[in-house]
């Protein structure tokens, strides 16, 4: 695959005279027209170094050719929006929260290397989603994780669980970002393929918003951070792009190992070169390396570039040309600077300990050159690298089993009858791995770095004050729902978007744009192709509706063991902004004689709902019902409650329905609750529906008149379901769980798996 | 004149600014110190702050201890400077020897991060006079080395000269000998102690503001 | 009793930020001429009864499959000759 | 160039909870007839040059005053005459 540099040198020029020497472009996991165009467009053969950078940029994992044609809908359906500084397609989309300040969030995911090696698979991915913030010139303040696993009792899960938290918590501590919410899920259809989603947030002021490219001829290219080795050689972004098979040890990658000590030195010494005014552009290297960044800064910016490949710092000096432009070691960044300020940016990152090499320089050509010891072995134009890869439009088609999977109707499945059998049904679910208290992994977790966490997990929303004086803060939360997905694709993807929407509501902040991550199984599987369809036109169409633009995201295929595919699994991550975190809403109980208020609409809407799976192990039917008005209603009467303390507590109401979210309120704040259904609620519906649109709220008697006023005169339904009181979970005349019961119940679940 | 407390940066250094915050909030002056700097800026007291200086990479304040700005604290802090080492901080003075012992990888083998009860068994330090003997407080614990260990003798010595500054109540989080969460110099001017005082010092960050009579206790100490 | 000794090194080619930073740290702390420092870690395994082939075959294998993570990093086997202590 | 190794291990009355951990899986992972085990770190330093006895000596200093923390844990030096890999 590699020319090793004592062997001969595919030069460009030696390109152009053998037209019929062999490629690897197949193992590089090309396909045929995909090699011929890289013939076209050079108008030649490409050399092995460009052969090199065109398959790992090409790949599904860096071109996003599947679902390019789809993703576009984020934009062109985007809602108008003050808010929005910096749009999809930047390394991170960058939010306006007010005062000044800029909030830039992204998710990522790191599926597959996270099942190869846990640990190194998940911390990784932690570091690569934090230097995308750092390179819009924001500084990283948290870190948010949702998960997905198969079955908790699954020996494997026992492999990779425990891995993937400790690598999250070894990462995220050791650079000093809180991981402060996400999301930990079960099911068996992610054995195979875990799903390991990593959200960064950063802050900023406006004036010091960022971009990548390279202008300015004569400009210095500067790479800074991590020597290069060997790492994910082979590779880890064409891994990502097919469908993974553990069994073959030829793509297994060479696993990267992260450094969060070198990543926290990088964010100390790029924060200190912007904050001097020393970048024109910067750009972090993630998958595919240097072939990216050189590429990415390259296209974006109005000249050429060009690099001298020998100088990059290496790790293994045994690296040839090829290998270099396609290693993928972690805790590296690239930067464009004035030739005048060069010294400067050296003298920081020698401050900071950090390697700086100047590679290379911004030409006034149009073409991306590369040299090796002085020999040209890379001669292309880099907008053909960087965004002109294949687009397919890959056939889809609504699987023959849908329809059947949606008559399954979960009306057909026993109800329980009784106090008892309500009581039972009540504990199991409050201990189902799933339901359960996750704090044996959240624990693993710093949430008090940096000082300003005001909520964090368990809350619906983790809260962050960004500003000392004024008390502005910003809220998240990320949601998805595999098993509506699989139900109905379009509203399964609404469905993540509306709770995390709702949870980001609930604290009390106003909801303003989103990232998401998109896992899916094979786009060459047209049944899978719908669902990604149906998935990305759901939440487009949601997000214009809701007003909260997609600021960027990440897909990620070929989810997918043999024939099976995960669940369609669209993550959504929601940020939210609060004038004065001091007014944020937290989700305890944690006074006596509140008044618990229930508001929304409850239907029987159980299909794909937790008590299905857990009671039933039963998956059909439809998902509840999405109503993006009552949302936005529900939000505004979240919003406005906090803002006028008119509430003590809320908590989203999601899987599990209400009952599950009662017991969380009063274990978090150690207090019980007396419940009387609404009239006309059958006390099985009240307690374990998932309609959607619905929070419960304490209430203060003081505020009581005030409160249900405004949600009269806003026509959002509420209903007086109870009062905080005691030390059990009482629903009246049916059954009483002690306290002590409810929380030992809910809180030894994941150790005695784990523990 | 207000009084000076320096916060180091060690490459790594997590809780510096959190550390600065606290003092300030306390009401004395926070002096940013570098570990590359030998000077200490003329400051009254130090704060070793948490985190992972140099990633912890071979023991947890090994590579730290020999900086430059830890040879003048060494020097200073055995004629009386107050210096207080949380987490990684205690970890440094105890790989210094201004501490005895050491700290370990947590008994159950994983980072812990909890709302942590301590009593306070000596009120007589620089650095929690603000406190009464045996009074219990409740700050953030959050480490993956904390275990103190130290040998017999070492222990019952601490014990016996009222060296034991904080214990772990409820529940010890990492298998500490004798549920010790901190320990003092005989001097009492040096203290260190795996909880984190400085993230409790505001009712919306912290679990409690139990965390100020850290920075409170110094500050009347220099004062008088 | 023996004692047999299981060595775990990263491989060549994976990265040893600890390593790094021991080396890092040596020259300030006036250590010339370390050119490379590689961390790894050494279990000192007990073993009831003499040491023959059989055990360590079956060290071996519990090296392969628990105390390394071969995705990573390579083993060495052997029966303790000198006692460190 | 020549391969100093450092083994570094805790004191045997220190307790070691890593170590402790792998005793107590071995069984479940059916291997038997293990009585205790400890886990310690070992260094592999290059030194350029040859091996002589005043670069052991210096190395053994290192280890006194920075590889391992004399306090709770014990270290030898030797210089590598079996490679692992
Ligand atoms: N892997 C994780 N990391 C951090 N926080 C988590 C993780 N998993 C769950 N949480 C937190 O636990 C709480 C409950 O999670 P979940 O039940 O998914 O909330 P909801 O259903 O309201 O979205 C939330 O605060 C969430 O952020
Ligand atoms: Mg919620």
């Amino acid at each position: 695959m590699s020319t090793s540099p004592t062997r001969h040198l595919d030069t460009v020029k030696h390109a152009a005279g053998s037209p019929d020497a062999a490629q690897p472009w197949a193992e590089l996991g090309l396909k045929r027209e995909e090699y011929d165009r890289i013939r076209e467009v050079l108008g030649r053969r490409p050399t092995g170094a460009e052969l090199a950078m065109y398959s790992v940029m090409w790949s599904e994992h860096c071109s996003y050719k599947s679902s390019k044609v789809h993703l576009r809908q984020f934009g062109d359906k985007a809602p108008h929006s003050d808010a929005l500084l910096v749009g999809i397609g930047e390394q991170a989309g960058v939010v306006d929260v007010g005062q000044g300040y800029a909030v830039t969030f992204k998710i990522e995911s790191h599926n597959h290397p996270s099942y190869v090696e846990p640990y190194q698979g998940a911390a990784t991915g932690v570091g690569g989603i934090v230097r995308d913030i750092i390179a819009m010139g924001a500084r990283p303040i948290a870190v948010l994780d949702p998960l997905r696993f198969g079955a908790a009792d699954h020996p494997d899960t026992r492999r990779v669980l425990p891995g993937v938290v400790a690598g999250i918590g070894g990462y995220g501590n050791c650079l000093g970002l809180p991981t402060i919410g996400g999301e930990v899920v079960f099911d068996p259809c992610y054995q195979g393929n875990p799903l390991v989603n990593a959200l960064c947030v950063g802050v900023m002021r406006h004036e010091d918003i960022h971009l990548a490219k390279a202008s300015g001829v004569g400009n210095k290219v500067i790479l800074y951070g991590a020597r290069t080795g060997g790492d994910g050689i082979g590779g880890a972004s064409i891994l990502a792009s097919e469908t993974f098979d553990a069994a073959k040890p030829s793509k297994r990658p060479a696993v990267q190992v992260g450094d969060p000590f070198q990543e926290k030195l990088l964010i100390e010494c790029t924060l200190e070169v912007f904050a001097e005014g020393l970048v024109v552009g910067i750009q972090d290297l993630g998958a595919a390396g240097l072939s990216c960044a050189t590429s990415e800064l390259a296209s974006a910016g109005s000249g050429g570039m060009r690099v001298d490949l020998d100088r990059v710092p290496l790790r293994d000096p045994s690296l040839s040309p090829e290998e270099i432009l396609m290693s993928e070691s972690q805790e590296r960044m690239c930067a464009v600077v004035e030739p005048g300020k060069v010294e400067r940016f050296l003298e920081i990152c020698a401050k900071w300990d950090v390697i700086a090499t100047v590679i290379g320089e911004v030409t006034d050509g149009e073409r991306l050159e590369i040299f090796w010891h002085g020999e040209q072995i890379v001669d292309v134009p880099p907008r053909t690298v960087a965004h002109d890869g294949p687009v397919y439009e890959r056939p889809f088609a609504r699987p023959g089993w849908q329809d059947e999977l949606q008559a399954d109707d979960p009306a057909r499945l026993a109800r329980p009858s009784g106090g008892a059998e309500l009581r039972a049904q009540v504990l199991r679910l409050a201990g189902s791995p799933n339901q359960a208290a996750k704090s044996w992994i959240t624990d693993q977790y710093d949430r008090y770095v940096l000082g300003n966490t005001v909520l964090a997990q368990p809350e619906d929303g983790a809260v962050l004050r960004i500003d000392e004086e004024t008390g502005l803060g910003i809220a998240l939360a990320t949601d998805g729902n595999g098993r509506y997905a699989k139900l109905d694709p379009y509203a399964g993807a609404q469905l993540a978007l509306v709770e995390a929407y709702r949870n980001v509501a609930a604290t009390g902040a106003r909801p303003l744009a989103v990232t998401d991550c998109l896992n899916f199984g094979s786009p060459e599987d047209p049944a899978v192709m719908w669902q990604f369809a149906e998935a990305t036109r759901g939440l487009a169409d949601a997000c214009r509706v809701l007003g909260t633009p997609v600021t960027g995201g990440n897909v990620s295929l070929y989810n997918q063991t043999g024939e099976a595919a995960i669940h369609p699994t669209p993550v959504v991550g929601v940020l939210g902004v609060l004038d004065d975190v001091a007014r944020r809403t937290p989700m305890a109980f944690r006074e006596e004689g509140l008044l618990l208020y229930l508001l929304g609409e409850t239907r029987a809407e159980f299909g794909g709902s937790a008590w299905a799976d857990v009671v039933h192990g039963h998956l059909g039917g439809l998902p509840p019902r999405v109503d993006l008005e009552r949302e936005r209603l529900l939000a505004e009467i979240l919003v406005a409650a906090s803002r006028d303390g008119m509430i003590d507590a809320a908590h989203d109401l999601s899987d599990g329905g209400l009952v599950q979210a009662v017991a969380e309120s009063c274990v978090r704040g150690g207090r019980g609750a007396r419940l009387v259904p609404p009239d006309g609620l059958d006390p099985f519906t009240f307690l374990f529906s998932e309609s959607t649109a619905r929070a419960v709220v304490a209430v203060p008697r003081s505020e009581e008149l005030r409160f249900t006023d405004m949600c009269a005169a806003r026509n959002q339904p509420a209903a007086r379901i109870g009062v905080v009181d005691g030390d059990a979970l009482e629903l009246q005349g049916h059954f009483t769980i002690p306290l002590a019961e409810l929380r030992e119940t809910h809180e030894r679940t994941l150790p005695a798996l784990f523990g | 004149m207000t009084t000076r407390v320096g916060v180091v940066t060690f490459p790594g250094s997590l809780d510096d600014r959190d550390a600065q915050r606290a003092v300030k909030l306390a009401g004395a002056e926070p002096v940013a110190l570098w570990h590359g700097d030998k000077d200490l800026r003329q400051v009254d007291a130090v704060i070793l702050p948490g985190g992972f200086s140099y990633g912890d990479y071979l023991r947890a304040g090994a590579i730290a201890r020999f900086s430059p700005v830890m040879e003048t604290i060494i020097e200073q802090a055995r004629s009386g400077l107050p210096v207080l080492g949380i987490c990684n901080g205690f970890q440094v003075l105890c790989e210094s020897h201004l501490l005895p012992g050491a700290l370990t990888r947590n008994d159950h083998l994983h980072f812990v991060c909890r709302d942590q009860r301590l009593r306070v068994e000596n009120a007589a330090t620089a650095w929690t006079s603000a406190y009464a003997a045996g009074q219990e407080i409740t700050i953030p614990l959050k480490n993956g080395e904390g275990g103190y260990v130290a040998d017999a003798r070492t222990l019952d010595e601490l014990e016996a000269e009222g060296r034991v500054v904080f214990r772990y109540l409820e529940v010890n989080p990492n298998g500490s000998r004798r549920d010790i969460a901190g320990v003092t110099n005989a001097a009492g001017n040096v203290v260190g102690l795996m909880p984190h005082p400085e993230h409790a010092v505001e009712e919306l960050t912290g679990p409690s503001t139990d965390g100020l009579g850290f920075f409170t206790s110094v500050l009347k100490k220099l004062v008088s | 009793m023996a004692r047999v000794v299981v060595d775990v090194m990263l491989k060549p080619e994976i990265l040893d930020p600890q390593g790094q930073a021991v080396q890092r740290a040596l020259p300030r702390l006036g250590f010339e001429g370390v050119t490379d420092v590689r961390q790894g870690k050494r279990f000192e395994l007990e073993v009831a009864g003499p040491v023959d082939e059989s055990v360590l075959a079956r060290v071996r294998e519990m090296a392969e499959t628990f105390l390394a993570n071969t995705v990573i990093e390579d083993f060495h086997v052997h029966v303790e000759e000198e006692a460190i202590r």
